[in-house]
C-alpha cells in the first residue's frame, strides 16, 4: 500500500509538475507580451534532453547527478499529496527538510566536480542564498509545529479542518511564501541561477541526460516546496482540490518572479535576515502567547 | 637634656635616607648608606647610656657603680665593623661599575647598558 | 580498569623506546592498547568500582564513563592505526607516540573517576601530553601551544578554585556524595561552584569566551593529532559539562525561567548560541581547512552545550548523541586532511583542487563526514539535530532555535569549501603525481565512515548508550522503538528514511543507466565564456569562496585580538614593574619603603 | 657538637684561603659533612650554650624540630650547587663562608648573633652577586641589603632594651606585647628586603638574571631558605607577625606584579628572577595566615620552589637561550622543573599547590587561592613558552633572512661548540628532577616534614623550653 501511495506521489510529482511547469512558461511568457511554449513543452525538452548522448567530467559528475535526482525522490516520498500520505505520522517536518538537502549536495558535488568555475560561484551562492531563506521558513514553520504540537506533516494538515492556517499563522504564512519564492530560486532570488550573468551558474556544464535528470530534480523539487506550503498553509484537501490549491500557489509564484528584478546575493541574504525574520518572530510571539486566530 | 642625643641620631638618619633618595651619584648613595649605619650605631650607644653612667670596668675603685650598659657598646663594636665590612665592599663594586660604564651616574649607565643590550 | 590505566601509563614509557627501534611500533602499541581497552570497557559491567594506586574505590564505572570511553577509544583507535604510516612524517616520532599513549590515559581517567582532585590529575596529564605534541606542527604551533595552555589552564584552574570551593563546604571530593547536598546552598554559591566547575568544560569545548584556542590549536597541531584534538579531547569538556548537568541537581537548584529551563540552563544555551554563530561564520571565511574544521568544532561544542543544558528527555539525549557524532566526524574530516596532506602538503584550501580523482577514498571520507557534520540523513549526524531541534521547537525556544538553524545551514556552506576548493574542481599541475593515501591509513578511514552510516541507519547501539545515562542520572530516557525515534513532537524512522533513500537514488540510476551513455572528456574541456586558457590551475575557484557574504561581517570583532590585547595590557603593567626593578635603589623605592613602613606603624 | 656545623665550614673556610683553588673542592665535603653529621650525630632537641654562658646571658644554638629540616635541606642545597656549579677561585671560600654564616643563622637562638649572621650572608650574597660582571645589580643589592640590615639591627637592639635579654626565646617572654609589634615592623622590613617581596625586592631580578650558575642558587634556594626559616621562627614561632593581612595582601600584589613583570620578559634569565620573586611571595603570604597546615603547605611550596629554580637557573646559567636540541637529558629536567612550578599533576608542584589550596580554603580564606591560580595561569603561559622554545629551538627557523641575522646564528653555533653542561650540573639537575618527580607521586616523603616542621612552628613552648633547659 505505501509503495503505491509513492508511486502515486512520484506519478503526480512527474505529470502535474511539468504540466505546472508548462503552463508557468506560457504565463510568464504572457505577462511579458511573449506567446509562449506549449503547456507541454516541459515534457518535450525532458524526453529530447533524456534521448541524447551528453558529456561527462568524470565519475562525480555522474554521481553527483544520480544523488541529486536520487535525494529529491526521497525526500518528495514523505511529503503528503492531498489525501494521498504514505508514512503517516512519519513525514516529520525536519526530516524532509534535511532529506532535501541530499539532493541540493549532490547537485552542488555535481556541478562543482565539472571543474567550471561558474558553476562553483553558482553553488556558492546557492548555498548563501540557502543560509538566507531556510532560517525564517523553519522559524516560522516551527511556530505551527509549536502550537500543533507535531512535526507532522499530515497532523497538521488534518488537524486545519475548515481553518486554514494561512488564517490562523497570517504573518507565518507570508513568511513561508517569501521563502518559497527563494526556494524555488525565483525572481527577485535568482542569483544562483543568473543565466545573463555566470552562464546559468551550476547548470553550464550539463549537457543532454544530464540536463534532462536535472529538469526533473527541479521539478521534483518545486513540486515538494510547494506541496509542503499548500499541506501546510492551505490545509491540503483532498487530491483534485489539493492540485488546484497547489496551481493557484504556482500561478502566484510565478506572477511575482515574472515581474521582479534580482537581487544581488548579499542583498537578498541581507533581505531574508531583516524582513522575513523579524515577521517570522513576530508570528512565534504571537504563537507562544496564544495569539492564534 | 640627655634626649637630645636621640634627636641628633634620628637627624643625622633623615640626613642618610635623604641621601640615599635624592643622590643620583652612586658613590653618595653609599656614602649615604655609611651616614644611615652611623646613626643607627649612635643611637645604640645611647640607648645604653645611663645618666651619669661611667665606664663599664670592674676595679677595686667602681666595686659598686653607676656602669653604662656595656652590651650596647659591644654590639655596636660588631656593628661598626660589618659596617666598614660593607663601605669596603660597596666601594669595591663601585670601582667595578666605574671600569665598566666609566661613569657612576646611574642615568649615565643605563643608557651605556640601553645600548649594550 | 585499573589494570588498563596502568598498561597504560607503561605502555606511553614502552612505545616510547619501541619506536626508538622502529618508529612504526609506536602506534602499533597505542593501538593495541586502545583496542584492548575498547574490548574490556565495552563488557564492562555499569557500576563496577575499583581503586587505583592504592586510593580505595576511586574509580567508578558510570554510563556516561563507557559512553565516552567507548568514544575516545574508537578514536584512538583510528587514530593509532592511521599513524602507522603517517609517523613516518612526524618530527620527534619516539615522544609523539608516547605522549599520545598518555593522552590517552589522561582522558581515560578523567572518565573512569568521579572523585574531583583524582579527575584534575587525569585531566592535566592529558593536557600536558597533548601540550607538547601541539608544537610538533606547523610553524605557528609553537605560538599555538601558548594560547593552548592559557586557555586550558584558566579553564582547569577555575575548576579546581570550584572543586576546593566545595570541599570546604562538604568535605569531599566525591561528586556523587556532594550532588545531594547542594540544592540547600545560597544562590551565590551554587551559581560560582556550578559555573567554575563547568569553566573547565567551557574551556576544553571551545565555548564562546573560551573559544579562541581552537582556531590555531587545531590548525596548527600535528594534522593527525588535530583529529585526538577536535574528536576526542574536545569531547573531555563535554563529558565535563554532562557529569556536572547531570549529577547535580541543575533543576532544583536554580529557579524556572523559560518553558520548563531553569535560568542556569539558559545561560549556558545562550554561551552555546553565541558559540554557534560564532563558530559557523568564522568557519566559513577560513582559507585554511584544518582551521575551517576548528571553528566548526567550536559550532559543534555548542549544539552539545545546548542540547545537554536542556536537561530534557530529548534534548539531553541529543546532546549526548551529538558528542559521538561530532568524534567520529571530527576524526574522519582531519584523517582526510591529514591524508590529503601527507600527499601534497598544505592545509590551504585554495592551493589544491580536484584531487577527487588521485584519492576517491579520502573523498569519500570527507564526504560522509560533512554529511554528518551538516546532520543530512542516512548519517548518525542526522539524528542528534533532529533530537535537538524537537526539544528546542517543542519548548518554544525559538532564538535558540534560530542559532541551531543557523549553524546547521551554516555548516552547509562552510562543509563545502573544502570540498569545492580540495576535492573538486580543477586539478592543480603540481599535484599531477599525487596518488591515493597509503591502504593502511584508509583502513581507520573506512571504518569511521561505516560506523557513521551505521549508526544512522541503526542509532540502536548509541541511543542504549544514551538512555543508560539519562536513567542513571534520574531523567526519563529518550524514547525509541528499534529505528523509530520518538519525540513529544512526534516520530520518525531511520530505517525507513535509508529505505526511501535507498529507493530514490535507485529510480535515479535505473533511469540514468536506462538513458545514453555519456561521453567522458577531460576537465579541461570546458566552457570559458569563449575565452582560450593556458592554464587551468587559475580555472579553479576556491579563493574567497564566499566572498559576497564574508564582505557582510568583515569588521566583526575577534576576540582573539582582544584576548591579545588583554595579555598586552598585561605585559605593560609588567614593563612597569620592569621599568622599576631596572632603576637603581634610588627615590621612589626609598619613597615606598617608607610609606609602607608608615602603614605597617599604623597597623593596619 | 653543633658547633660544628658553623665551626668546621668555617675553619675550611680559612684553611683555602692560601690555597684560592681548594675552597672548591672543600665545599662538597663540607657539606656531605654537615648532612652526615646532621643525620647520624644528631637529632632534634639539642642545645649548646657557646662559653657555657646559661642561655638567657650568653649565645645559644638551638636545633629543634623546626631547624633540623631546614638544616638538612640547606645543605642538602649546597652540596647541590657544590657539585652543579663553575666555582672560580675564591668562590669556594667564600660559600664555605657562606655554608657557615646559613648553618649559624638557622642554629642559633640569640637576636644578635643573627643580625651578625645575616650580614655575613648579606656581605657574601653582594659578593657572589656581582658575578659574572654584574656589579651594578651587586650595589643596588647592597643598598637595598644595608638598609634591611640596619632595620634588622634596630629591632635586635631594641629588643634588648625593652626586655634585657637577646635570647630569642626568653625575649619573647618578656617583652612587652604592646611594644612587639613596632619591634617586629623592624625585623619585617629586613624580610621583605631580602625574600624579596616586590616593593623591597626590586633589587632580585638584576642581581639573578646574570646568567652565573652561582648567583641565583646561592641567593635564590639557599639565602632564601634559610631567611623563610628566620621569619618563621621569629614570626610564627616566637613573635606574632604584625598586621599579617597587611604583609598578607603585600605579597599578594607581590606576586601578581612578578608575574606580569615575568610575563613581559624577553630574557629567560629575567623572566626566572620574576618567577622566584612570585615563588617566594607566595610562601610569605601563606605564612602569614599563621596556621598550622597552611604553614606546613608553605614549606611543602617552598621546597618545590626552590628545586624547581635550583634546576631552571642552573640550565640557564650553562645552556643560556640555546635550547636543548644537543642536550635532550637537560631539556627533559628543564621542563620537568617547569611543569613542577606551574603545578601540574605528577610533579611535587601539584601536591604545593594541592595543600596550600586545601589548608587555606579550609580556613575560608578565598583571596589567596585566586591569586594564587591566576598567578599560575601566567606562569604556565610564559614557562612553557620558553619550553617550547627553548625545545624546538633552531628546527625550523628560516634559513636566510638577512646578513645580521645570519651571523647572529653563527655566533649561536660557535657557543654551542664550545658550551657544555659539566657533568656534575647534568647529574645534579637530573637527579632534582627526579626528586621533583618521586615527590610528585609520594607527597607524603615531604608532605609528613613540612607538618612536623609547621607543628612545631607555631607551638611557642616546647622552644622556651628547649632554649632555656627547661625553665628557669
Amino acid at each position: 500500500m505505501t509503495a503505491l501511495k509513492v508511486a502515486g506521489i512520484f506519478l503526480t510529482a512527474f505529470f502535474f509538475g511539468l504540466t505546472f511547469e508548462g503552463i508557468g512558461r506560457k504565463i510568464t511568457a504572457r505577462v511579458q507580451r511573449r506567446y509562449g511554449p506549449p503547456w507541454y513543452q516541459n515534457f518535450i525538452d525532458l524526453f529530447k534532453t533524456l534521448s541524447k548522448h551528453g558529456y561527462t567530467h568524470g565519475w562525480i559528475f555522474d554521481f553527483g547527478v544520480i544523488m541529486a535526482l536520487g535525494g529529491i525522490i526521497a525526500s518528495l516520498g514523505f511529503v503528503p499529496v492531498g489525501g494521498i500520505v504514505a508514512f503517516p505520522g512519519m513525514d516529520n517536518f525536519f526530516v524532509i527538510v534535511y532529506l532535501f538537502t541530499i539532493g541540493s549536495l549532490g547537485m552542488a558535488m555535481g556541478m562543482v566536480g565539472t571543474g567550471n568555475p561558474w558553476a562553483s560561484i553558482g553553488v556558492a551562492r546557492a548555498l548563501t542564498l540557502m543560509l538566507g531563506y531556510e532560517v525564517p521558513y523553519m522559524i516560522s514553520i516551527g511556530s505551527m509545529l509549536y502550537f500543533y504540537r507535531t512535526s507532522s506533516i499530515s497532523a497538521i494538515m488534518s488537524a486545519q479542518g475548515g481553518d486554514w492556517n494561512l488564517v490562523k499563522f497570517p504573518i507565518g504564512a507570508l513568511v513561508a511564501l517569501i521563502s518559497l519564492q527563494g526556494m524555488l530560486g525565483k525572481e527577485p532570488f535568482e542569483a544562483p541561477m543568473a543565466p545573463a550573468e555566470i552562464a546559468s551558474g551550476p547548470m553550464v556544464e550539463l549537457s543532454a541526460k544530464y540536463m534532462g535528470l536535472l529538469m526533473l530534480m527541479n521539478t521534483f523539487m518545486e513540486f515538494a516546496e510547494i506541496s509542503l506550503f499548500v499541506d501546510l498553509f492551505l490545509g491540503g484537501g483532498t487530491y483534485f482540490v489539493f492540485l488546484l490549491k497547489y496551481l493557484v500557489v504556482w500561478i502566484l509564484v510565478v506572477l511575482i518572479s515574472s515581474v521582479l528584478p534580482r537581487f544581488r546575493i548579499e542583498q537578498a541574504v541581507y533581505f531574508y535576515w531583516t524582513v522575513p525574520i523579524i515577521l517570522a518572530f513576530v508570528q512565534v510571539f504571537m504563537t507562544v502567547n496564544g495569539f492564534v486566530f | 637634656m640627655s634626649n637630645i642625643i636621640y634627636y641628633v641620631s634620628f637627624i643625622i638618619l633623615g640626613i642618610g635616607i635623604y641621601g640615599i633618595v635624592s643622590q643620583k651619584n652612586l658613590f653618595k648613595q653609599l656614602i649615604s648608606l655609611s651616614i644611615i649605619d652611623t646613626a643607627v650605631n649612635i643611637f645604640i650607644v645611647a640607648l645604653g647610656y645611663v645618666e651619669w653612667g661611667e665606664a663599664p670596668i670592674y676595679s677595686a675603685i667602681t666595686p659598686v657603680a653607676n656602669f653604662v650598659d656595656p652590651l650596647p657598646q659591644a654590639l655596636v663594636l660588631t656593628a661598626i665593623v660589618i659596617g666598614v665590612g660593607t663601605l669596603a665592599l660597596g666601594s669595591i663594586l663601585l670601582v667595578h661599575i666605574n671600569e665598566k660604564y666609566g661613569s657612576l651616574d646611574p642615568d649615565e649607565i643605563r643608557d651605556i647598558r640601553e645600548v649594550v643590550e | 580498569m585499573q589494570s588498563l590505566l596502568l598498561y597504560l601509563a607503561v605502555g606511553a614509557l614502552v612505545g616510547y623506546f619501541l619506536s626508538m627501534i622502529n618508529r612504526r611500533l609506536g602506534p602499533i602499541v597505542l593501538l593495541a592498547l586502545s583496542l584492548y581497552g575498547l574490548f574490556t570497557l565495552w563488557n564492562m559491567p555499569i557500576g563496577s568500582v575499583e581503586g587505583l594506586f592504592g586510593f580505595e574505590d576511586i574509580l567508578q564505572f558510570t554510563a556516561l564513563s563507557k559512553y565516552f570511553s567507548i568514544i575516545t577509544l574508537i578514536v584512538f583507535s583510528c587514530y593509532a592505526f592511521f599513524n602507522i604510516v603517517w609517523i613516518s612524517k612526524a618530527k620527534r616520532p619516539h615522544a609523539f607516540s608516547a605522549l599520545s599513549i598518555l593522552t590517552l590515559f589522561g582522558t581515560l581517567g578523567v572518565f573512569l573517576t568521579p572523585h574531583l582532585i583524582a579527575l584534575y590529575i587525569f585531566w592535566e596529564i592529558a593536557v600536558v601530553a597533548s601540550l607538547f605534541i601541539v608544537p610538533m606542527g606547523k610553524e605557528e604551533s609553537k605560538k599555538a601551544t601558548i594560547w593552548y595552555i592559557v586557555i586550558s589552564s584558566i579553564g582547569s584552574y577555575m575548576f579546581l578554585y570550584g572543586t576546593f570551593l566545595l570541599y570546604s563546604k562538604f568535605g569531599t571530593f566525591n561528586l556523587f556524595e556532594i550532588s545531594g547536598d547542594i540544592a540547600s546552598e545560597s544562590t551565590g554559591f551554587k551559581w560560582l561552584v556550578s559555573l567554575l566547575l563547568l569553566s573547565a568544560g567551557i574551556a576544553k569545548s571551545g565555548i564562546f569566551p573560551l573559544h579562541v584556542w581552537l582556531r590555531n590549536v587545531h590548525g596548527n597541531a600535528p594534522d593527525t593529532f588535530s583529529a585526538v584534538l577536535s574528536g576526542q579531547l574536545v569531547k573531555m569538556g563535554s563529558y565535563i559539562i554532562a557529569l556536572l548537568l547531570g549529577t547535580f541537581p541543575i533543576a532544583t537548584m536554580f529557579s524556572q525561567f523559560y518553558a520548563g529551563v531553569n535560568i542556569f540552563s539558559y545561560v549556558l544555551i545562550w554561551l552555546g548560541n553565541i558559540s554557534i554563530l560564532i563558530g559557523t561564520f568564522m568557519a566559513i571565511k577560513q582559507n585554511d581547512m584544518k582551521m575551517l574544521m576548528a571553528y566548526s568544532t567550536v559550532a559543534n561544542g555548542g549544539y552539545i552545550l545546548i542540547g545537554l543544558a536542556l536537561l530534557d528527555q530529548v534534548g539531553f539525549a541529543g546532546g549526548l548523541f551529538h558528542v559521538i557524532n561530532h568524534a567520529l566526524a571530527a576524526t574522519m574530516i582531519f584523517l582526510s586532511f591529514a591524508a590529503v596532506v601527507y600527499r601534497t602538503g598544505t592545509t590551504k584550501i585554495d592551493e589544491m583542487g580536484g584531487l577527487i580523482f588521485k584519492m576517491p577514498v579520502t573523498f569519500v571520507t570527507y564526504l560522509v563526514g560533512i554529511i554528518s557534520i551538516a546532520g543530512i540523513p542516512p548519517t548518525s549526524g542526522f539524528v542528534s539535530k533532529w533530537m535537538i531541534f524537537q526539544s528546542l521547537i517543542s519548548k518554544g525556544m525559538f532564538v535558540t532555535a534560530m542559532f541551531a538553524f543557523v549553524g546547521s545551514i551554516g555548516s552547509f556552506l562552510y562543509v563545502f569549501r573544502p570540498l569545492a576548493g580540495v576535492f573538486l574542481g580543477q586539478l592543480k599541475r603540481k599535484d599531477k603525481d599525487v596518488k591515493e593515501a597509503p591502504m593502511i591509513m584508509l583502513i581507520p578511514m573506512i571504518i569511521l565512515v561505516a560506523l557513521t552510516i551505521l549508526w544512522g541507519v541503526f542509532p540502536q547501539q548509541v541511543l542504549v548508550w544514551v538512555t543508560d545515562v539519562q536513567r542513571q542520572f534520574g531523567m526519563e530516557p529518550f524514547k525509541f522503538d528499534g529505528t523509530v525515534l520518538y519525540s513529544s513532537l512526534g516520530h520518525w524512522d531511520s530505517w525507513t528514511v535509508f529505505v526511501m533513500f535507498m529507493v530514490g537514488f535507485i529510480i535515479a540510476a535505473v533511469i540514468y543507466i536506462l538513458m545514453p551513455k555519456g561521453k567522458k572528456i577531460p576537465l579541461d574541456d570546458q566552457y570559458t565564456s569563449g575565452e582560450f586558457l593556458h592554464n587551468f590551475d587559475l580555472y579553479h575557484y576556491a579563493t574567497k569562496y564566499y566572498a559576497f557574504l564574508e564582505r557582510e561581517y568583515e569588521g566583526h570583532p575577534s576576540f582573539e585580538d582582544w584576548y591579545t590585547s588583554i595579555v598586552n595590557v598585561l605585559k605593560a603593567i609588567g614593563k612597569g614593574v620592569d621599568y622599576f626593578v631596572r632603576r637603581t635603589a634610588s627615590a621612589y623605592t626609598f619613597w615606598m619603603a617608607l610609606v609602607l613602613a608608615l602603614l605597617l606603624w599604623v597597623r593596619w | 657538637m653543633i658547633a660544628l656545623l658553623i665551626a668546621v665550614p668555617l675553619a675550611f673556610a680559612f684553611a683555602s684561603i692560601p690555597h684560592e683553588r681548594l675552597g672548591r673542592y672543600f665545599l662538597p665535603f663540607v657539606a656531605l659533612f654537615n648532612l652526615v653529621c646532621l643525620f647520624f650525630f644528631m637529632e632534634p632537641g639539642q642545645i649548646l650554650e657557646v662559653g657555657r654562658w646559661p642561655a638567657a646571658y650568653g649565645i645559644a644554638l638551638v636545633l629543634d624540630n623546626v631547624s633540623y629540616p631546614f638544616l638538612i635541606f640547606v645543605n642538602f642545597l649546597i652540596l647541590m650547587m657544590a657539585l652543579s656549579a663553575t666555582l672560580e677561585n675564591r668562590y669556594g671560600t667564600l660559600l664555605l663562608v657562606l655554608t657557615a654564616a646559613v648553618n649559624g643563622i638557622i642554629l642559633t637562638g640569640d637576636f644578635f648573633n643573627s643580625f651578625v649572621f645575616l650580614e655575613i650572608i648579606s656581605v657574601i650574597a653582594y659578593i657572589v652577586a656581582a658575578h659574572k660582571d654584574n656589579a651594578l645589580g651587586a650595589f643596588k643589592y647592597l643598598i637595598f641589603g644595608g638598609i634591611g640590615g640596619t632595620m634588622y639591627l634596630l629591632g635586635a637592639v631594641s629588643v634588648y632594651v625593652k626586655s634585657g635579654t637577646l635570647n630569642m626565646g626568653y625575649a619573647a617572654f618578656i617583652t612587652d606585647p604592646l611594644i612587639v609589634p613596632t619591634i617586629c615592623i623592624f625585623f619585617l622590613i629586613t624580610f621583605l628586603v631580602e625574600l624579596k617581596v616586590l616593593p623591597l625586592g626590586l633589587w632580585a631580578p638584576d642581581v639573578y638574571s646574570n646568567g652565573s650558575s652561582v648567583t641565583p642558587i646561592a641567593l635564590g634556594s639557599i639565602v632564601t631558605v634559610s631567611l623563610v626559616y628566620l621569619f618563621s621562627r621569629i614570626f610564627l614561632n616566637i613573635f606574632d607577625l604584625p598586621s599579617p593581612q597587611l604583609v598578607g595582601i603585600l605579597a599578594m600584589i607581590s606576586i601578581i606584579l612578578a608575574e606580569l613583570g615575568a610575563l613581559k620578559q624577553k630574557s629567560l634569565g629575567r623572566a626566572l628572577s620574576f618567577a622566584t620573586i612570585s615563588g617566594v611571595s607566595t610562601v610569605v603570604a601563606a605564612l602569614s595566615m599563621r596556621e598550622s597546615e597552611i604553614a606546613s603547605a608553605a614549606y611543602f611550596y617552598l621546597f618545590n620552589d626552590v628545586v624547581s629554580k635550583f634546576i631552571l637557573f642552573t640550565l640557564f646559567a650553562y645552556l643560556g637561550e640555546r635550547g636543548f636540541k644537543s642536550n635532550k637529558t637537560a631539556g627533559i629536567a628543564f621542563t620537568f622543573a617547569s611543569l613542577s612550578v606551574v603545578g601540574f599533576p605528577m610533579f611535587a608542584g601539584f601536591w604545593a599547590k594541592y595543600y596550600l589550596l586545601k589548608a587555606l580554603f579550609q580556613v575560608n580564606s578565598y583571596a589567596l587561592p585566586a591569586i594564587i591560580l591566576i598567578a599560575a595561569v601566567i606562569e604556565a603561559g610564559y614557562l612553557i613558552k620558553w619550553n617550547v622554545e627553548l625545545w624546538y629551538k633552531g628546527e625550523d627557523t628560516p634559513k636566510v633572512q638577512d646578513g645580521e641575522q645570519d651571523s647572529e646564528m653563527e655566533n649561536e653555533d660557535d657557543e654551542v661548540e664550545e658550551d657544555f653542561i659539566p657533568f656534575g650540573a647534568q647529574v645534579v639537575t637530573l637527579l632534582l628532577a627526579l626528586t621533583l618527580v618521586v615527590v610528585g607521586f609520594m607527597p607524603g616523603l615531604i608532605h609528613d616534614q613540612t607538618m612536623n616542621i609547621a607543628n612545631n612552628v607555631l607551638d611557642f613552648r616546647p622552644y622556651l623550653d628547649l632554649i632555656l633547659k627547661g625553665g628557669m
